[in-house]
């Protein structure tokens, strides 16, 4: 009944053949990114499989109970790693320290739990794909030789703590060109949810209470889209420079067309790369070598060992780093409408 | 069709002709006693228009009032197809993520299948067919409660989305005509034999009415009364179509942005059609029959089972073209299509409007009046700006606002004794 | 009239979980004749009734309609077969007003267009033979009637059709005296054309004024059913409280006792 | 409570004193006639007990067993509300926020004012009073229907735990009073010290019930039956309790986990306490009547505005109560507690136990029931270790079988005559 | 009996929205006297009733009450005046059982716990003074009950409590025979101790055997108050029918056509 996608490694309890312990991952929903939904299942299932550990990989839907429950039942199965990628530092601290009395191995995978006390902690800089999304979008505007733009910000989910974090990475790019004069402040919405309908809608009446909008700071690919499809309406797409995050195929799309800036790739498989060989070791029972770097944890003051990755700033140049790490194929790109955009920049 | 009596020989009720001074007296003592229809949610309409347009200038904007339709267009196709659920007393809780799927099955088939949108949207609106069909058995044929049927199928169908959209992929359509659907406009010309056309349409119902109905010696409006409730629907046409063709491009130098929203009539004919069904059909009455006392329907030998099937039917289909105007809207769809709060806000627009959650009373124009005003709440409100917080806190006070207007009409009617 | 019934139960029994309401209960029904079914309170009438149109399902028992055997499933079965009924709980849907509710399921229509000009006008010619003189409007919610009016609404709603037999469970239990005379004036008409005429009614004035038979129920067994003629006004009543009454009605008050207790209503005084 | 009667000359409905075996005959004639109570729901979730046992052999762990309570616990006591609300044919949309605010205002008070746990727990509490005293009177004194009123409350409840929370933060709480509450557990002594408690107050009830009936000569039943409750009521308990007895800790030589989860108390607490206020107080009697015929109830001299109030009041403290406990579960409180899927299952919930949409029907208990059928889906459904979109698809499915079986059941029992 | 009136109503009119249905009507209810209310279906019986009891409020009119004006907005101030009230359309809860429903707004209580065995004796005594036979358990849901003894139920709830005044509307109407006159019997033991009682009935046997006074309704108003000694049978139905009767009643059928032809109701045939 279970021999569906990921789900068919974590039959059978634990421990019973091979000499490695079972490692839980817990990824946070399927709305902020579409990573957590498709990429990175695929990318650690991939890295469990080879090295022939079980591994129970799970979302939570968005919400803390289902984490938590979730988290309960990898416990309550003896696993011997946990991975969580947190929903918020509360309820991740309250899993790891469930875990921790059980004598698990924990790994913060992608987000820091604040206090929680993880053992290894693998990330992007969220921060940092925030600051990239400033720059890529001053980069844009000063291509297009806008003059005092006015820039709208279309924010991630205001319950979402990783929003506040892009946030946080923009505007520190961003507040310095308003405060300047050199760009000027336009509306600045949150979309609950990451929900793309309500991202159009909002967008849409930013762009009909404030006409001369010439720059849109979008937090996403998905909400990117929502923009690009009000802007296609008005016929301004193209003119006004869209950003987004993720590389997703629609995104990359958009690019190649012209009407989103840039996009942020994080190397999904890279970072889960890395996770899973963390994983992989503690599940043996050996420690690992890789997590070279530390992170302090602000809130405790610890550093955490981390294994820190870079964000990559993605126009339509680029395109094909992409698509040469695999992330995406050709196929899915540079699909018949696309397919001219696709030579152009350079993708065979 | 209040008629007043005058004693005749025969003891049979029989009425005299009323004028239209009369007529009008007549209203408004119906509307002083309780039976005023949709006249409260209009005028809470009326209410936030003036609290928006006065806090907002670009509120009252041709670009903004035209923005309203395809805002609106999810939230309104499902509440139209609600209405026909509610008025059996039931809940159909999977409504917002059925018009996902619909919208995702079409997505998929124009995007990854290259079928020609007259492919994709029938097997979009086929598939929300089917969902509504099964639905419907589960509920008349084992009895299980709709909520709960419903909310089953509410997970489900995230589910099935999510896994439609292979994990959490976005697939983007570029099929022109379904683009069109909810971001283009009628040109000038078609917009205004639109409105002739309504307008002829709507006189000759009227016409057709009273004269078949005089015919019997039975009692007719009064001409004058059908005169200004046509000339009233000419006026309002009129005036919306003449803001609405204006130029209202941001952007004129590139593109000019004139005429009706495509949407606009999509709306109007599924008004009318349902409007029609549920008034002037046997399915409409027996809808009514089996919502106000499905034992009465049953004894009548109203197949109240079937009945209740074609409601479920009738809400999923409906909301497959939600899902299709919505995925045109943005021009992609992903797993959250439907999501969110789109299930709330569809059931709060048919339940402001007027209809009843305990079922028997109910008119389609209720859906798309309250999916009026919570659009205009969910418009007006993006254009104030607020932070999110307090963003949702006016919103619902806002909500509350306007459902007062109508609670405390009704209750002042209802305190002159109907109940 | 006719010698053979139109419509005819045998050995009907219904329970209601652990009650059983109904025991090997019969009736004939004959073509112009009105049978008046009379009972005391709780003996089983109104069920009977609800068994016959389709409303409960029987538990055993036949029922036999124009020499066929029939089952009936559903109010629909029923009406198909042509028996009309106008239920004690009168089943009138609140929210429609009185011409709705009186071509409610058998709506005119022309084309797909239900035809209200044709339905308002039949049902003011048929309420005005019943004497409905306070109502307002033909368009009132039925909510908003008197119980008087919801009767006669739901007695009209009954004859309006061309039906072979009627079944009226207490019709004039809330009608004034005019109305009252009007409606067994009907009652009488009915068998008059032929139709087999069911009447519930616990006023043996009105039992008596227009019945050719009578049934008597007691305690869910059928205690008797004689020609009116036959019997007096006191021998009725005593079968109604008693079972029996003379030669008449059940054999004896043991049976009562047999097994049945636990299920049987209590109290046998009077 | 059904008796049997025997003739009497009196022509008082009297009644013959049934044996244990009439009484067990009765019980079963009561079941196939449709009187089931919560037994369909019970029947579900052994179902799934065994499903889900069968599929993973951890399921039926001690530990497992131990997490489902606090895993359950927030939608049983925001279900337990929603009883009181459903009872009335009323709904609270808003429950699930509301219990999302009370819990932040207690993690706010603990943590940035620095009250201790004594201050901060009834602060939410009365918050929850406080809400629900509101909604209650929009929709009882101004007569909006309380799915709208409690849809803004909805929204606007999502603001103000935004707004808490300064736009989006997470608030962390340490207090170890509060962290306790769902996250430790009696000591091992305690835990049994309850258990006796239980069985002896439930048998002194019992007892006491059939002696003040038998002092005035009305049937009671008989004592074997009686004594087979008690029984029955002591296994369970005790099973169970031995079951949480024993270490259940992953690791037992860093800490030990053992006893009785502190929430099962508290549930069962409120289980009783509600249980008797609808069972045995006027106040409960008035909640059915309303809930069953308002008019009816109002024709009775019930004041039937406070009534209405006051569920609502119950509902949002029930909530208020849920808020604390996945706050505490939770170690903190962030502008997304209460949201999600919480407000669906928890009317799910109720209505799977047996409660209906339309007032009238449904006891406290069903919540609990209905609450473990949610929360045993959930937890199995983890452990299954499906995707996201399957899991979300077999959920529903899961959910629709075991409400199947409910409806299945009582739908026989509604062919049998009863409606 | 006595002299000043228990409950006095003057001049009260009540409309629903464009529907004027009462029109200056009066009523005086004697302490110890049975006073009948008659009239037509639809006439404004049961509205003058439910005015009374609080359930609609007058529009106009005053109501004494013991000598006192008093207001009644809501059946709580109706019940605390000591005003009982059958209604016609029953009002019972259908999901709760019968001692459950009879005890309805005033439980007895032990403590802060119902006192479920001294109501569940009372419920019993009571109904067993009303010839009740056929209820299984009074436990059973007032749901699964016949239209009898649902309306058994609704009588023996008004009568068990100590008021002043008891208003029946159309107790009898769905009643066996038996039942019938033990109501009838009631109706005159509640008078003979003292209470004002109110009967509404259609069936004029019932009303010249019980009452004392009887006052007609006519399409909204009073027609006529007498003491029932005073009239004939025949004299009461053409007040009912027609609203006069020789010198008794209103004073000509033109009034019905001033200014009220638009709300009054249709139809003065017979
Ligand atoms: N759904 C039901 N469940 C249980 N008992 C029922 C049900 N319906 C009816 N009964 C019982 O069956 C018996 C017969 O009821 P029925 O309504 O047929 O009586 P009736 O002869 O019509 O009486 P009345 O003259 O009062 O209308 C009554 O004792 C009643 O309590
Ligand atoms: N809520 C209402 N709205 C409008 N009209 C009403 C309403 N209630 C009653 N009426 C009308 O008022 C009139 C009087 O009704 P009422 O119930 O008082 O009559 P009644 O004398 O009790 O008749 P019956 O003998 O049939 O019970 C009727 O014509 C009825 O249609
Ligand atoms: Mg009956
Ligand atoms: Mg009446």
């Amino acid at each position: 009944a279970c021999g569906d996608d990921s789900g068919d490694t974590s039959t059978g309890s634990s421990g019973d053949s091979s000499s490695a312990g079972m490692v839980g991952v817990i990824l946070p929903d399927t709305k902020s990114s579409q990573r957590w939904g498709t990429d990175d299942p695929k990318f650690l299932k991939q890295a469990f499989d080879a090295a022939g550990v079980q591994a129970d990989i799970q979302n939570a839907q968005g919400d803390k109970t289902q984490f938590q429950t979730i988290a309960d039942g990898m416990i309550s199965q003896g696993v011997k790693v946990l991975m969580i990628v947190n929903l918020d530092s509360g309820t991740g601290k309250a899993v790891l320290d469930k875990a921790k009395n059980a004598g698990i191995a924990t790994i913060d995978y992608d987000r820091l739990t604040l206090n929680g006390g993880a053992d290894y902690y693998v990330s992007f800089d969220n921060v940092a794909v925030g600051k990239l999304q400033g720059e890529g979008l001053v980069q844009c505007l000063s291509d297009k030789g806008y003059d005092k733009p006015v820039v709208a910000e279309l924010n991630g989910s205001p319950t979402d703590n990783n929003a506040t974090l892009f946030k946080q990475g923009y505007d520190s790019v961003l507040q310095p060109k308003y405060d300047s004069g050199e760009f000027v402040k336009g509306p600045d919405q949150s979309v609950p949810d990451w929900d793309n309908a309500q991202g159009g809608t909002i967008f849409e009446q930013m762009l009909t209470q404030n006409q001369k909008i010439k720059g849109v700071l979008a937090a996403n690919d998905g909400l990117g889209n929502a923009v690009i499809s009000v802007l296609k309406k008005n016929k301004l797409n193209g003119q006004v420079p869209v950003t987004g995050q993720d590389a997703t195929v629609q995104g990359l799309q958009n690019i190649l067309a012209g009407d989103q800036c840039m996009t942020v790739y994080k190397a999904i498989k890279q970072e889960a790369d890395a996770a899973s060989e963390l994983a992989i070791a503690l599940a043996k029972g050996e420690k690992p070598t890789t997590a070279t770097g530390t992170t302090k944890d602000p809130e405790s003051g610890k550093d955490v060992p981390s294994v820190l990755l870079q964000p990559k700033s993605i126009t339509a140049s680029t395109v094909k780093d992409v698509i040469a790490d695999g992330f995406v194929t050709k196929e899915q790109v540079c699909t018949a409408q696309f397919a001219d955009a696709c030579s152009k920049n350079g993708i065979s | 069709m209040s008629t007043t009596t005058t004693p005749a020989e025969t003891g049979k009720p029989e009425v005299a002709k009323p004028t239209a001074a009369s007529h009008l007296n007549a209203y408004w003592r119906r509307v002083r006693g309780g039976d005023i229809g949709s006249l409260p949610a209009i005028l809470g309409l009326i209410v936030l228009c003036l609290i928006f347009g006065s806090a907002r200038e670009t509120f009252v904007s041709a670009l903004n009032f035209a923005n309203l339709f395809s805002q609106s267009a999810q939230v309104i196709f499902i509440a139209m197809g609600l209405v026909f659920v509610l008025l059996l007393g039931e809940i159909d809780l999977s409504a917002g993520f059925a018009s996902g799927v619909c919208g995702a099955i079409m997505a998929i088939l124009l995007a990854d299948h290259g079928w020609p949108w007259w492919g994709a949207i029938p097997a979009a609106m086929l598939t929300g067919v089917v969902i509504g069909f099964m639905l419907g058995l589960l509920v008349a044929k084992l009895g299980i409660p709709s909520f709960v049927v419903t909310l089953a199928a509410f997970l489900g169908f995230q589910g099935v989305l999510l896994r439609l959209l292979g994990g959490g992929k976005n697939i983007s359509i570029n099929n022109s005509f379904v683009l069109k659907l909810a971001n283009s406009n009628l040109s000038v010309t078609m917009s205004w034999i639109m409105v002739i056309v309504a307008v002829l349409g709507y006189a000759a119902v009227q016409f057709n009415q009273i004269r078949s109905r005089a015919s019997r010696g039975l009692v007719t409006d009064p001409l004058g009364i059908v005169l200004m409730r046509i000339g009233g629907l000419a006026v309002l046409l009129v005036v919306a179509t003449a803001v609405l063709t204006h130029e209202r491009s941001i952007n004129p130098a590139i593109n000019s942005v004139r005429g009706v929203p495509i949407v606009a009539p999509i709306i109007a004919v599924f008004l009318i059609i349902w409007t029609f069904v549920l008034g002037r059909t046997r399915y409409g009455r027996h809808v009514y029959a089996v919502g106000g006392n499905s034992e009465a329907a049953r004894r009548a030998g109203i197949p109240v089972d079937r009945i209740r099937i074609s409601v479920f039917v009738i809400g999923s289909f409906m909301a497959s073209i939600g899902g299709i105007l919505i995925v045109s809207r943005a021009n992609s769809v992903d797993p959250n299509t439907g999501g969110s709060n789109i299930l709330l806000y569809s059931v709060g627009a048919a339940v402001i409007g007027g209809t009843s959650l305990f079922g028997g009373k109910g008119k389609v124009i209720n859906a798309v009046i309250g999916g009026a005003v919570i659009a205009v709440i969910d418009n007006g409100m993006t254009l104030m700006g607020y932070a999110a917080g307090t963003k949702y806190i006016v919103t619902g006070l806002i909500l509350l606002v306007a459902a007062s207007v109508d609670a405390l009409s009704r209750r002042r009617a209802a305190s002159s004794g109907a109940r | 009239m006719a010698a053979t019934p139109l419509l005819e139960l045998r050995g009907v029994n219904k329970s209601f979980g652990p009650v059983q309401v109904l025991h090997d209960v019969g009736l004939d029904v004959y073509p112009g004749e009105v049978t008046a079914l009379v009972g005391d309170n709780g003996a089983g009438k109104s069920t009977m009734v609800k068994c016959i149109a389709g409303i409960y399902t029987i538990d055993a028992g036949t029922v036999t309609y124009e020499g066929r055997k029939v089952a009936i499933h559903s109010p629909r079965d029923a009406s198909a077969l042509g028996i009309e009924v106008v239920y004690q709980d009168l089943a009138l849907c609140d929210n429609l007003d009185i011409v709705q509710n009186m071509f409610l399921g058998r709506e005119k229509m022309s084309g797909v267009v239900l035809d209200e000009p044709t339905m308002e006008q039949m049902a003011g010619d048929t309420l005005a033979g019943l004497s409905v003189r306070t109502v307002k409007s033909l368009r009132q919610l039925v909510a908003s009637l008197s119980g008087g009016q919801r009767q006669t609404v739901a007695i009209a709603k009954a004859v309006l059709w061309n039906s072979k037999v009627v079944i009226l469970d207490e019709p004039t239990a809330a009608l004034g005296v005019a109305q009252t005379a009007q409606v067994l004036e009907l009652v009488r008409r009915l068998a008059d054309n032929g139709l087999g005429v069911v009447l519930i009614s616990h006023n043996m004035n009105d039992v008596f004024a227009v019945s050719d038979r009578i049934a008597a129920l007691y305690l869910g067994r059928m205690a008797a059913q004689v020609k009116a003629t036959d019997v007096t006004h006191s021998q009725v009543v005593e079968l109604i409280t008693a079972g029996r009454s003379g030669n008449l009605g059940l054999p004896s008050e043991s049976s009562n006792g047999n097994g049945y207790a636990d299920i049987t209503p209590s109290g046998d005084e009077r």
